[in-house]
């Protein structure tokens, strides 16, 4: 089949020859949602409008989320002869700037310039590819995400996609385990299973019918690079969901993905529909007479159905609720009964690669215990967020500082969050940890989906544990009472801690409901549901004990326990906070010092925005002085 | 009502892993699940209108009642929390007189928290359908409104 | 086939395909129960019959003995999640014992007791709970949601024995309740009335409209329909309070519909008939048996000697016993008639 | 039953329920039967209204009233074609099958089919999966019994069952549901016109004069009247007195207005019951009884599982139990053998008097229900019937041919409507025990006349509109309800309710050999008020 592949993978060449006319500039635009959220469809348009009234030859294709979230709107232009120039925070009215002077004219227009990838470009942009974002880089499972036209098979068979499963249906199903065996390459979902061994012990069972699901279900709130992956690459996974049907012997495959993911599903869909036309799916695939089908099924909006048994349940109708143990492995008995091999986007969609490069390349990226990449999406008080690959084992550090390039407006570092609400938070002294599975699970949080959060001296400990804990409290399935009732309880508490209603022996209470909650909870959601609260508390006790002992937020943050008031010195009586106050809590006239009245007040913080840097009168005070003092009606 | 769910019915065979799909389907068609069409589903599948209940309210996706024409959706995932998403909901909340969860009197609006559109590059974001407003501060909240006004 | 397995020690040997809590309740050992209940699947939400087996800590309702399998139904360990467990369900479940038709005959109480919950540990708890109003929709029993520990027997009940299937669980996490369509009052439901969740909940969640403290048993049939059902009748004082399936009958082995456990009203109604009455011209008046009887044997000599035996009809009962039945046909059939029927045809 | 509830609800592969509402009228039974099909048994219901346990049913027939005989020939004619019947059984314990045989090949299915109007393949489905299920358990009440074609409807369900090999076997048999608690024993105990108790027949000498020795005087040996002929007698003067124990004729019979005037004609009528009844109205004399609550005796419920009741209570006031008030009469009648202590020595003469029960004893019974026959005192029961050989000279199953006749009474212009009747859930018989019960009442207590949706429409009918229903015998006026179970042409009402007496309109035609009347089908005609 590889000859017929061949033919395939000329044909792909060819049409992209005709479609891309690369004798004419190319210009691309990051259309993923980010893209979307912050205007590309409005540049799209603009410049497409503009190619056609001025008649200008150029080529405009959308293309996924490269991954520098904060430079959106991205376009990128590539002129015949010439290296790929990226321009950052792009408005259709730089677009049109853009289309002007450097595809009409030749000016590259260095001031909207983010910089150049490959060799030799202008010498007034910076090279982007080796600069900070991307040395420490290495694309692997997003390799085509922002580069290709997500919509146009052709390219990704131009980048070598296809190959992987030509291969694979060329070779043994026990070889093909062996090889993902030797690779190390271990489950990208978060509890980093050796994807070997799952897949071996779903070949093994004999059954009229198997099925493959894609675990596209990312719950993980500040997550979404398996969204990413569908939009900018959704054949990667269908490929390598293909070869999963083969090596099992299944003919069936699902993707659950979250209905919250609009364009990932339309992109999966025309994705199907290609990969069938070119017989790389569906009957008979590549004439070797495998036969494999794909379905989406959109999940209906529930965390847990991101633990196998539930979403299993949820396919079959049912209310998301995990399999307690002891149960059969979802690998022998999964969907309708059958043995059903689940793995996450990034874990089918490396695994193409995993068979086309070889073990070997994917053991050299990495590290021993967890070879291979991680993809995270670096958010919160970071300059540069965004959606990034690094090796395993790179030191947090690294990715935090120079990737991300260090907190946004120079505060002060305080904690990072990985892996979300089953995670927890890893303070400085931490951040030379080498960043793979089993290291951070040691530390007190873990990989997980791949959700990176990092968090300055603005923001309060005991808030995010709280954050985190309302989430699972929300959506804890309620099937069993430790998760059910724990997460209330647990929430209860820091509730009280975070409003001032904080008792002495609650940490240790948290504590050892923690371990309670952690050992008799039926599924994954209640088993880690404690970890932020735990790591908070073993990394930021003072924080907690503050918030106990002294009513006091040390970040500021927690509303009951904060007073805004206004310092009379720096006040110049300007009435920006006045005019602002939607409760009108504050009073003064001009020439005097205003005031605000703590009884009106509704701690909105919008006096605070208000108050212009170079005066910054409004000032946050806590403690049990100043809430008293405030309380007493007293101008705090 | 029951013609419309009995139109998206037909559509499906009928086996128990169609009831997700049946009820967004006709979500889809009416806006919300009123309780004759999740009975129509039960009938069409002949399981108990009980278990089709049970499963439909335990996704956040479905709704039981008329929704606002215009949904406004506040993102509190970890990104936009930690940059201040709660004081944009306390202010939308305000400005619209309402609680997240709920409707506006006149159904120009419903407001509900969503964790993470993926934006996370502009936290704090406001999804109105869709239509995204980022890098939020809680004054913007009556501008992101009237903005979005179904009538505008 | 028969597997030995040690218990807290002890040896036992048991069969083959029992779950742990089973091998336990074999062997004498108390393991505490809340989401368990022998007539139906097991559910393993409670997280109370936690054991540790073999050192992993498994639900002893779900976990299935192993040859040789080591239980340890008592370790720290153990206590502590059960402790924990308990806690937190009473954390969001109402104080009011006192109040409660099942004080004293409450499955949490009972396994709170086990556990040994005590006030200094509560104080920690932060109490809260659902301010769901109960649903008394039914006339004879009524819902309690601020004492439902959702351990579902009534929706497994519901679907396994009576096979109805009107109720379900609902909503999410901790605000899943036990609900009908559309979450509406039971009585807008499919619920057919039978009771027989009520019979099973393990707390005052459901609970008889009319409490019925009953002081003493007595076994017999139902009056209804021809299934034969047995029941326990209760009675206190001079009154039949309750009426509950018997679970040794063969016929019912304790179930009962709406009207075979519910309908017992009419026993104890005022209306029911307490004198004999004749009817003198057209009123009816009052009489002793005495009178009563000598006017109908009277009648019924004069009406045979005039017109015959056949000249009579007799109409028997089928609500009445075989007994009366068979004295009633030999009644006529010795006065010489064989118009003897009952209502067999209707 | 031939049967017991156990082996057929533990061992049926399939049930065939025909004319009976068995989750309203035994609903016990029906857990038990909808637990077993949740386990996987096979379910075939013929009903004409879509009543609950339809909902369960691999196969729903919704035949027309008083159409059971073609639907089951039917049935038997692809059994015979498809050859799905038990060879071996019909060859070794059977007769007659050949004549059988050929007159159910003469049968057209299409034909049944329209006069069931049930398609030809659902009949054949539910034919397929009946034979093909082994054991195949029939279940059956008054939908079949109560038509004139009542005997002819049992015969082809026996035909079914015996083509099948269904007969004398665990989780198979044919199986009538008994309406009420003791309806079964008041059989077995002679409460009949033709039989002495254990079914020894009036006109067999040695029965005759084994009776009429033991009650000391000379029975006639021809059978007398039942129930439905005589208030027909009445009116004609040949019955001049009635002694009504338990029962409420004025609102459970046919054709009411008749037997109000019967009553009326009378010169003596005993009531003796928990109430005054509507009956009580007709009454020279109405005695209060006790309740099952308030005395001793036994019970026979419908799979012939004889059960103690036991008194729990005193009856109120000067009420006895009828066991007392029977045992007075006939020594006040000065007739002989009534000096009976207890419940329990009228069991030890019916013991000795009827083969059947001659091992029943209340010593026995204390350890649980035993199921006649029981022959002797160590006979452990016979829990199924026709194990070993059939009630027949041979000892071999009989194949009796039946042909379908069509109710005596179908709409015509006048009277278009199809009325049949039922029970509810809720209510039991004439309503004397559960409407006095304020929860039951609260549940259902308004008669609902169930009619079509499509008939509501054409005739512009909402729910708890006012309707007029007539036929040829009365009028009654009831509120209607528009349902989907029921097709066109076709209403329901119970009759629980005196105040809506649906008796008022039924017809008191009988079935020739049982005297059952048709109360399942009559013609009416329908109005808005």
């Amino acid at each position: 089949m590889i000859q017929k592949f061949d033919v395939i993978e000329k044909e792909a060449l060819e049409n992209l020859e005709k479609e891309q006319k690369s004798d004419i500039p190319q210009i691309y635009v990051g259309c993923a949602t980010c893209g979307n959220a912050t205007g590309a469809q409005s540049v799209v348009q603009t410049i497409t409008d503009k190619l056609e009234k001025e008649n200008i030859k150029a080529e405009i294709k959308e293309v996924g989320c490269i991954g520098m979230c904060f430079a959106e709107v991205l376009l990128d232009v590539i002129k015949p002869g010439q290296p790929r120039i990226s321009y950052h925070g792009v408005t259709p009215e730089t677009a049109e700037e853009i289309v002007d002077s450097y595809l009409v004219k030749d000016d590259h227009r260095p001031d909207l310039a983010l910089g150049y990838f490959g060799e030799g470009g202008p010498a007034d942009v910076e090279r982007i590819d080796t600069g900070d974002v991307f040395k420490n880089q290495q694309r692997v499972i997003l390799k085509n995400c922002g580069i290709i036209d997500p919509e146009n098979i052709n390219e990704y068979i131009a980048h070598g996609g296809y190959k992987g499963l030509a291969e694979a249906l060329e070779m043994k199903q026990e070889d093909i385990i062996s090889v993902l065996k030797d690779s190390g390459l271990r489950g990208r979902g978060g509890a980093g299973f050796p994807a070997g061994r799952k897949w071996e012990s779903c070949l093994k069972p004999q059954a009229d019918q198997k099925y493959v699901i894609c675990n596209a279900d990312e719950g993980d709130p500040g997550a979404f690079m398996d969204r990413s992956v569908l939009e900018g690459d959704p054949h990667s996974v269908i490929e390598g969901m293909t070869i999963a049907g083969y090596t099992i012997g299944s003919s069936k495959g699902y993707f659950y993905v979250r209905a919250e993911y609009p364009l990932a599903i339309k992109r999966l869909r025309k994705a199907i529909a290609q990969a069938k036309e070119k017989n790389l799916l569906g009957d008979d695939i590549l004439g070797t007479g495998f036969n494999f089908d794909l379905e989406i099924f959109q999940g209906a909006g529930a965390f847990v159905c991101g633990e196998s048994t539930a979403l299993v349940m949820s396919i079959e109708g049912n209310r998301g609720w995990p399999k307690p143990l002891p149960r059969p492995r979802t690998t022998e008995e999964g969907l309708w009964g059958k043995p059903t091999l689940l793995n996450n986007v990034k874990t089918f969609s490396v695994v193409p690669q995993v068979l086309s490069k070889g073990a070997d390349w994917f053991k050299s990226i990495g590290t021993e215990g967890s070879p291979g990449t991680a993809v995270f999406a670096l958010t919160g008080k970071i300059n540069r967020s965004g959606l990034i690959e690094v090796p395993m084992g790179i030191e947090l550090k690294k990715i935090i500082y120079e990737i991300g390039g260090g907190i946004l407006d120079d505060k002060k570092f305080k904690a990072v969050q990985t892996g979300g609400p089953s995670g927890g938070c890893l303070p400085e002294d931490k951040l030379h940890l080498a960043v793979d599975f089993d290291t951070l699970v040691k530390a007190g949080s873990m990989m997980g989906s791949g959700g990176m959060v990092v968090i300055d001296e603005s923001t309060c400990m005991v808030d995010v544990a709280r954050y985190f804990l309302d989430f699972t409290f929300e959506e804890s399935c309620g099937q069993c009472v430790p998760c059910r009732q724990g997460t209330q309880q647990m929430l209860e508490i820091l509730n009280d801690i975070c409003e001032g209603r904080g008792r002495e022996g609650d940490i240790e209470y948290l504590l050892e409901m923690g371990d309670s909650i952690i050992k008799g909870s039926i599924c994954g959601l209640g088993q880690t549901a404690p970890n932020p609260v735990l790591s908070t508390i073993q990394y930021f006790r003072d924080e907690y004990e503050a918030h106990i002992k002294d009513h006091a937020c040390p970040a500021l943050v927690c509303k009951n326990l904060i007073v805004f008031h206004i310092d009379e010195e720096k006040c110049t009586a300007c009435g920006r906070c006045r005019k602002a106050c939607p409760v009108e809590a504050i009073s003064g006239e001009k020439k005097v010092p205003h005031t605000i009245d703590q009884n009106k007040c509704t701690k909105c913080g919008i006096c605070f925005q208000e108050c212009p840097e170079r005066f910054s009168a409004v000032v946050r005070l806590t403690g049990k002085e100043n809430l008293a003092a405030a309380a007493s009606g007293k101008e705090g | 009502m029951q013609e419309q769910t009995k139109k998206v019915l037909s559509g499906f065979e009928g086996k128990p892993n169609e009831v997700i799909p049946m009820l967004q389907a006709v979500q889809n068609e009416i806006g919300y699940l009123p309780e004759e069409a999740i009975r129509d589903i039960a009938d069409h599948i002949g399981i108990p209108e009980s278990k089709v209940y049970g499963t439909a309210t335990f996704y956040s996706q479905f709704y039981f009642s008329r929704r606002g024409d215009r949904s406004v959706k506040v993102c509190l995932g970890t990104a936009c929390h930690v940059r201040g998403g709660m004081q944009v909901m306390d202010a939308l909340e305000r400005e619209m007189g309402i609680k997240a969860g709920e409707n506006t009197p006149d159904y120009k609006f419903s407001l509900e928290r969503v964790n993470c559109v993926g934006s996370c590059a502009l936290a704090p974001v406001v999804m109105v359908d869709d239509d995204v407003f980022g890098r939020l501060v809680p004054k913007q909240a009556k501008e992101v409104l009237e903005k979005s006004d179904p009538k505008v | 086939m028969m597997l030995k397995i040690t218990i807290n020690g002890l040896d036992i040997e048991v069969e083959k395909g029992i779950t742990v809590f089973e091998a336990a309740e074999q062997a004498g050992i108390y393991i505490p129960p809340l989401c368990h209940h022998p007539d139906l699947p097991t559910f393993g939400g409670c997280r109370i019959c936690m054991v540790d087996a073999d050192g992993k800590i498994v639900t002893a309702c779900r976990a299935p003995v192993k040859d040789g399998m080591i239980v340890k139904t008592d370790t720290e360990e153990v206590r502590k999640v059960r402790l924990t467990n308990v806690e937190l369900i009473l954390a969001s479940h109402n104080k009011d014992c006192q109040g409660c038709s099942r004080n004293n005959s409450c499955r949490l109480q009972e396994v709170s007791a086990f556990v040994g919950i005590n006030q200094d540990r509560m104080r920690k708890i932060r109490r809260s709970v659902e301010a769901v109003k109960p649903d008394d929709s039914n006339p004879f029993f009524h819902r309690d949601f601020t004492r439902c520990i959702l351990c579902g027997i009534c929706i497994r009940t519901c679907e396994e024995i009576n096979g109805v299937a009107a109720i379900d669980f609902a909503f999410r996490g901790f605000h899943t309740r036990v609900s009908v369509l559309g979450d509406k009052p039971l009585k807008d439901s499919k619920c057919e009335s039978c009771g027989e969740c009520l019979v099973r909940c393990p707390t005052g969640a459901l609970y008889l409209a009319k409490p019925a403290l009953v002081e003493r048993e007595v076994e017999s049939v139902c009056t209804y329909c021809g299934v034969g059902c047995g029941v326990k009748i209760g009675v206190r004082g001079d009154r039949v309070i309750k009426v509950d399936g018997n679970r040794d009958n063969p016929v019912n082995r304790g179930d009962l519909c709406v009207k075979g456990r519910f309908g017992f009203d009419f026993i104890n109604h005022p209306e029911r008939l307490k004198k004999p009455k004749i009817k003198k011209d057209g009123i009816f008046v009052e009489a002793t048996w005495d009178e009563a009887l000598d006017f109908i044997a009277d009648k019924m000599h004069d009406i045979k000697a005039k017109h015959g035996a056949d000249a009579l009809g007799a109409i028997s009962s089928a609500r009445c016993s075989n007994e009366e039945n068979y004295l009633f046909q030999k009644i006529f059939r010795a006065l010489g008639t064989n118009n003897v029927d009952h209502c067999a045809r209707l | 039953m031939t049967n017991s509830i156990d082996d057929i609800a533990d061992e049926a592969k399939a049930f065939f329920i025909i004319g009976s509402n068995t989750t309203e009228t035994h609903p016990v039974i029906g857990y038990r039967i909808r637990r077993a099909v949740k386990n996987g048994a096979k379910l075939i219901v013929a009903d004409p209204r879509r009543i609950k346990i339809a909902e369960k049913a691999d196969v729903f027939l919704q035949l027309k009233p008083g159409t059971n005989a073609a639907l089951l020939q039917g049935m038997a004619r692809v059994i015979i074609d498809e050859e799905l019947y038990d060879a071996e059984f019909i060859k070794n314990r059977t007769e007659g099958f050949e004549e059988y045989a050929e007159k159910i090949r003469a049968i057209d299915l299409n034909e049944m089919a329209d006069i069931t109007g049930v398609p030809a393949e659902k009949i054949t489905q539910a034919a397929r999966i009946y034979a093909g299920s082994d054991p195949a358990a029939i279940l059956y009440t008054m939908g079949i019994t109560q038509h004139t074609s009542g005997t002819d409807n049992v015969l082809a369900l026996a035909g079914l069952a015996t083509l099948t090999g269904n007969m004398g076997k665990r989780g198979g048999g044919v199986n009538p549901l008994r309406g009420q608690n003791n309806v079964q024993g008041a059989c077995d105990m002679g409460a009949l016109p033709n039989v002495f108790p254990g079914y020894q027949p009036v006109s067999s000498p040695e029965a005759n004069q084994k009776f009429s020795e033991a009650y000391g005087a000379k029975i006639p040996d021809k059978p007398g009247m039942p129930m439905t002929k005589m208030f027909k007698a009445a009116l004609e003067d040949k019955i001049k007195g009635v002694y009504i124990m338990g029962e409420n004729p004025v609102v459970s019979e046919p054709d009411i207005c008749k037997i109000k005037d019967a009553l009326e004609k009378l010169e003596l009528v005993v009531v003796q019951d928990l109430f005054f009844t509507e009956t009580a109205d007709y009454a020279d004399v109405v005695l209060p009884a006790a309740s099952f609550a308030e005395k001793d005796g036994t019970f026979v419920n419908t799979e012939r599982r004889i059960q103690r009741g036991r008194k729990a209570i005193n009856p109120p006031g000067e009420a006895r139990s009828d066991f007392e008030i029977l045992c007075k009469l006939g020594l006040k009648l000065g007739l002989k053998g009534f000096e009976f202590k207890k419940p329990g020595e009228v069991m030890q003469e019916v013991a000795e008097l009827s083969p059947k029960w001659k091992g029943i004893t209340y010593e026995r019974l204390e350890e649980g229900g035993i199921c006649w026959p029981c022959p002797d005192e160590n006979h452990p029961g016979t829990p199924i019937l026709y194990e070993e050989k059939f009630l027949t000279g041979s000892g071999k199953a009989q194949f009796k041919p039946v042909d379908y006749k069509p109710p005596a009474e179908t709409p015509d212009q006048d009277y278009p409507f199809i009325l049949t009747t039922g029970r509810s859930l809720y209510h039991y018989h004439t309503g004397t025990m559960t409407r006095r019960s304020d929860g039951l009442s609260d549940l259902y207590n308004v008669e609902k006349a169930l009619i079509s949706k499509e008939d509501a429409e054409r005739m512009g009918l909402n729910e708890n509109d006012k309707v007029r229903l007539t036929s040829r015998r009365g009028e009654v006026e009831a509120e209607v309800k528009p349902v989907s179970d029921l097709k066109e042409g076709i209403v329901f009402m119970t009759f629980h309710f005196a105040e809506t007496c649906a008796n008022q309109l039924t017809n008191s035609e009988l079935d020739p050999v049982a005297n059952i009347p048709e109360l399942k089908v009559c013609a009416i005609n329908l109005e808005k008020v």
